[in-house]
């Protein structure tokens, strides 16, 4: 037992280092990572104590750091790859999309892309544009993939691991304002609390449930803390997993509370939230008391960052979705 | 476009490029054998016994592609993307790999497949449509068909770099020395994909051979629209070697290919083959060349014809007689109704089975999805 | 007034051919369009009459066709890309979610990007993968796109004008199953019957409404008439905009019906009818006598073409859901 | 990574690139002036007037520089992309233009911006985060800036096109003849879109000047990483020219650039520019180089300072004195101040204007969403 309080980014290092640790065949690619660390840091020290053929700088274009990846993983390494940016992960869409989502099902199961593609996502941190998006539902929408993110420290720690982990390909979204948040929990632990695609009750409630993933959460449970003050008791529960969506865990909340705000930065429409909303009022039809409330960035491109404030759902806009929620 | 390839296309007898000064030949479109400084001792040690199985490759695979041309026109596959005018290029380079080496082909390499030891039911399949590829790479070291236009590069680049990292390449050991082969076209040469495989293959000394047919054309449009220059010279922007070779000289194809391939085993890829050949067919059986392209280019390609050119020279040299080549046609027949069999009655699998491979580990919404499908099925029979 | 019966693939040619009469700042760019007229012959004759600086043949690669086009835009020009199948957009897929969507934000509307780019999708055609896709939602989802699809010869005839004179960027989808389908209307009429980003109520009907676009409109008009002889009064409705949804329509005709069903060929999660039963269910939450059924793809790569009769809404599956909906 | 990058990588003091001998230069690092065959012809009409202004210019952007990076400090701006080291390659070329010219810039761009007559607050707007950009294209023929690596290539390559499309290209008359200059550094030269654009451009003969600006870093990764051979090579493997300038010797940069886009313009196009420079300072204001590079590189090309060999020329020619280097500096002084006084003053817009460009023509979601803010904001007004 190891009681450490660490930053999230640092869990997410710590994490990877324990892959590349136990399974040699674990490999890092991506800009700037090696002695830079990262433009976030999150795999300094990896290229000096691993080397430069397992923690490998590549060259400045995306596609080839995913394609290339895929030959690697053919050729039975599990490659964990980092995208600088959530804006710029889009040259490596085709990549993503034609190859790393179908190689399994075009080989009936032949081969596995057991990969990870990392993603520093959202906003709040003052950048110019591509800096700051929210790009999940291009790949929850993608079937052949697998898309989780984590929103704190110790959830960071692990679901690094297990996705690396994992057979088949996670896209694993890192909420990057949230790289320095701390929390302590127990680094020498042996087994991870919950599996990867598991949603978590962060803070039970009994009047509406409050769901969402990454930056979002904290935002959430001080929300809810605000709204106890009020006398509403808010169930958040973070979704972690994207794709597969734990939609039992939700759907037993809702018929609990009757409730369901969802809350996310990238734009709303056909966002996590419709596919949530749907799914939910299909299953939920008669015990939802409101229709399924969807706090979430506008239909707009990522805006200035001196206006982004007024953008990202902030503790008032969600509370504000929870009103709109018992207003019914 | 460029006023130089307006001018081309406008032609009306269409000046069909010999392939230069730089293309490597061993045999002479009339079958004579020449002789070049660098490659001939690629091929010293060839038998006449390896010509000969050289010879049968050849015809069988097109024997294969006419197969497979036939099923589609009666309808038994959905599309056939002919090799037909490639068998060289095919042939020779593919034999040219180890065993253990790896290929990344394109939708058109039935003939690499073929002389890797593939069933060529495999390649069927993708085309019948009753799976998106369905075999398993590593049994021949032979990947998955690639359509979407230049992918595959940078999977042979990873790999080849994953091959570099377990230490494979340069240690000497012929049986450990690993060199990885990607197929591609001439039109794929302009995706930007093909050209982050050269930077990223340059840049770590991946041990990858680039091997590019050049059929002279990307559906309709000629190579000319793709590049100003002969395609092996793309190779030189990037700080590799690039040779272009006859490829319809199996013999050069496979003495460069073979060149290549040991260059990078030893550590100096990667490096790019441009094999000058010609789609002596349409694009595929959806495509129809006459509205692009005029008969007397295709009538002129004929004299070069990758098979006939060995089969003189086989005959000329007393290598093979004709009962030998009697024999192989008799052989091909064989192979063919054989094919023709196989691919008739390849099963389709039932609809249910869409969903077992999607995730290689348990997924929820596979095990609804199917179970959904099969209560939906069900219930027509109850219906019934 | 010239009433003629045309096919909806000849019907995008005449209307190209109209808006390149019209204006000469018109250019088609795309593989195979010009000698070849396009693998589907929609740009037959085009390049023959308006020669090959109109009709240009690009060479093989989709970021380029689509980056070349925003600059001619910048130039003044109103480029009509063509993808030859939908899973080949993805190349492009960074240009139009970077550049295309988002150069008239940045520039704080000093310019325009009034460019098309017209995507054949969806499946029943027998083709190997990627040739079937339905890659919709991706643009959907994207701010700073409009995103349309035709459904028949007269709206594609229509809709590619309309699109072309848009000052924004507009996804064309084209129904690549219905192209040889025919249709008899007045091809020299001189104004269009809708606006591009209307929805169109193909059938009027009091019991339930169906909702779809592109190649499954067709599917649902039989299915309606099938319901019909059965004593179900079905509406149909015909999208045509993804984006912006006309989403007035939809409720007002749900508001009638009490119930809807959403057809598409792309995966359902995260797909078209995700959204429209988020919003639906938003708006109508008290009207609605069951909740929105989707009818769609399973969430699995496109299978192989003799599996895809299972894999396609047809007749049967949107009757099934019309059953689901009526059942509540 | 190759052996020999990771060999340079380690050495405790690099060998710095001289840039070999195929660059041009016509000043030296001493600031001497010397003679080449070939583009002598280009600066011979420069008055000493002319030379003043180009060192006026220098000086003015490293100032502009310098006032970016303190205002970043000082939380006025959220970050600055420092052009320290790369003046000369910026007002060299920059200069080279016409008016009716059309540059596609990168984000480091703002020395030729303010060449090309910008209001240097333009650029400013993005790095404060008040618009993405904001400015119209057309009034400078000044692309926005582009933030994602490579991605402009391609709309220089199309604008270029279209150039070509109006007839603007090779009719003789100077005033109709257009050139695209498109900036890039030596990381973007391994996207895939870069190396499309050079396709295009070539298959097209489109009149567009690619110029990279070979500042031998991407962030932390060193130019050996994307590249084995000199940058201005790739261009070879596409079949057009390329040349490498000292990109720190603004009389070799002007001349080099004025040949290249008069060459375009005569409907020779494309061509390669590859400046070779040095990125003195951070990538941005958000990087630490010392994870990454050794100060005694930094110190060697101190020696290369691009304003300094200018001033040492113009001076020992006594084309300037004292008084103008001193003028010269207040001036500076007092654009910087401007500089500052206008940043600080810049004004944030309204929450609500977010919607107010997204789309060009009226649409319902930006209507009803700008509606539904305007609302919600006016609730808390009304709380309070
Ligand atoms: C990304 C992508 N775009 C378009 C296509 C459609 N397509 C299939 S083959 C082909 C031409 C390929 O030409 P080339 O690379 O010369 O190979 P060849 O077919 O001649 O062997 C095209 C455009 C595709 N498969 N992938
Ligand atoms: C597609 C993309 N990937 C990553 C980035 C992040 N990024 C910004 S600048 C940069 C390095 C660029 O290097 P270079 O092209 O040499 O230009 P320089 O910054 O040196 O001027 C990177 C990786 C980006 N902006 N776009
Ligand atoms: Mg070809
Ligand atoms: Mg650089």
């Amino acid at each position: 037992m190891a009681l450490e309080k660490v930053t999230l980014g640092k869990s997410l290092t710590n994490g990877m280092r324990k892959a590349m640790d136990r399974d040699p065949k674990v490999v890092l690619i991506g800009e700037d990572i090696g002695k830079l660390g990262g433009v976030f840091r999150i795999t300094e020290g990896l290229q000096k104590d691993f080397g430069e053929e397992r923690v490998i700088d590549s060259p400045l274009a995306e596609s080839g750091i995913v394609g290339t990846a895929v030959g690697m993983a053919l050729r039975g390494y599990r490659p964990v790859c980092e995208i600088q940016f959530d804006g710029f992960v889009y040259p490596a869409f085709d990549q993503i999309v034609c190859q790393v989502a179908k190689l399994h099902a075009r080989a009936l199961g032949a081969v596995k892309i057991p990969m990870v593609i990392r993603i520093p996502f959202g906003g709040g941190i003052g950048s110019p544009e591509h800096h700051s998006e929210s790009p999940e539902a291009y790949f929850a929408h993608t079937a052949g993939l697998r898309v989780v993110a984590c929103s704190n420290p110790e959830d960071a720690h692990w679901m690094i691991q297990q996705a690396i982990e994992c057979d088949d390909p996670v896209i694993f979204f890192e909420p990057k304002r949230r790289y320095h948040d701390r929390a302590e929990y127990d680094t020498d632990a042996t087994s991870a609390p919950r599996g990867l695609f598991e949603a978590n009750i962060v803070r039970p409630g009994t009047d509406v449930t409050l769901l969402g993933y990454g930056p979002v959460v904290k935002t959430m449970v001080e929300a809810a803390a605000a709204a106890e003050a009020e006398g509403t008791s808010i169930e958040v529960i973070d979704l972690r997993s994207l794709s597969p969506l734990p939609i039992d865990t939700i759907v037993e909340s809702v018929r609990r509370t009757g409730r369901l705000v969802v809350v996310h930065e990238a734009s709303s429409f056909l966002g996590m939230a419709s596919e949530i909303s749907a799914q939910v009022t299909e299953r939920c039809f008669y015990e939802l008391e409101a229709p399924v409330i969807r706090v979430a960035g506008a239909n707009i491109p990522y805006p200035p960052s001196r206006m982004e404030e007024d953008f990202l759902p902030d503790l008032d806009r969600i509370l504000d979705g929870v009103d709109r929620a018992l207003a019914y | 476009m460029s006023d130089k390839v307006v001018a081309e296309l406008h032609q009306p007898t269409p000046e069909v490029g010999d392939g230069g000064p730089d293309m490597i030949q061993l045999l002479t479109p009339e079958g004579q054998r020449v002789s070049h400084p660098d490659y001939d001792q690629y091929v010293a040690d060839l038998t006449a016994e390896d010509l000969r199985s050289f010879y049968r490759d050849l015809v069988l695979i097109r024997r294969l592609d006419a197969e497979g041309y036939a099923l589609q026109r009666q309808g038994e596959l959905g599309l056939w993307p002919s090799l037909l005018g490639q068998e060289a290029a095919q042939v020779g380079s593919g034999r040219a790999l180890k065993p253990h080496d790896f290929v990344f082909p394109t939708y058109r390499e039935h003939g690499v497949g073929f002389v890797r030891g593939m069933d060529p039911q495999s390649s069927l399949q993708l085309f019948r449509g009753v799976s998106q590829g369905g075999w398993d790479p590593t049994e021949h070291n032979f990947h998955l068909y690639t359509i979407v236009i230049g992918a595959q590069t940078l999977h042979a680049t990873g790999y080849a770099m994953g091959v570099k990292m377990d230490g494979n390449v340069g240690t000497g050991d012929p049986d450990r020395d690993t060199a990885v082969i990607c197929y591609f076209g001439d039109g794929a040469s302009s995706q930007g994909d093909v050209n982050e495989a050269f930077v990223y293959a340059a840049s770590f000394d991946a041990p990858v051979v680039f091997f590019c047919q050049n059929n002279q054309w990307a559906i309709s449009e000629p190579v000319t629209k793709q590049t100003r220059i002969p395609l092996f010279q793309r190779a030189r922007g990037f700080g590799f070697p690039g040779v272009r070779v006859d490829g319809n000289d199996v013999l050069a194809t496979y003495a460069v290919t073979k060149h290549c391939l040991d260059e990078a085993r030893n550590g100096n890829g990667p490096l790019l083959i441009e094999a000058y050949t010609y789609r002596m067919g349409a694009h595929t059986t959806a495509d129809d060349p006459t509205k692009y392209r005029v008969s007397a280019e295709v009538e002129q390609w004929k004299f070069r014809d990758p098979i006939l050119r060995l089969k003189t020279y086989l005959a000329h040299e007393g290598m093979a007689d004709d009962a030998f080549f009697t024999q192989v046609d008799e052989e091909a027949d064989g192979f063919a109704a054989e094919l023709r069999e196989g691919c008739i009655t390849m099963e389709t699998m039932a609809g249910e089975t869409m969903w077992d491979h999607v995730y290689a580990e348990d997924h929820p919404v596979m095990e609804a999805e199917r179970a959904a499908f099969l209560a939906y099925k069900a219930s027509f029979e109850e219906a019934n």
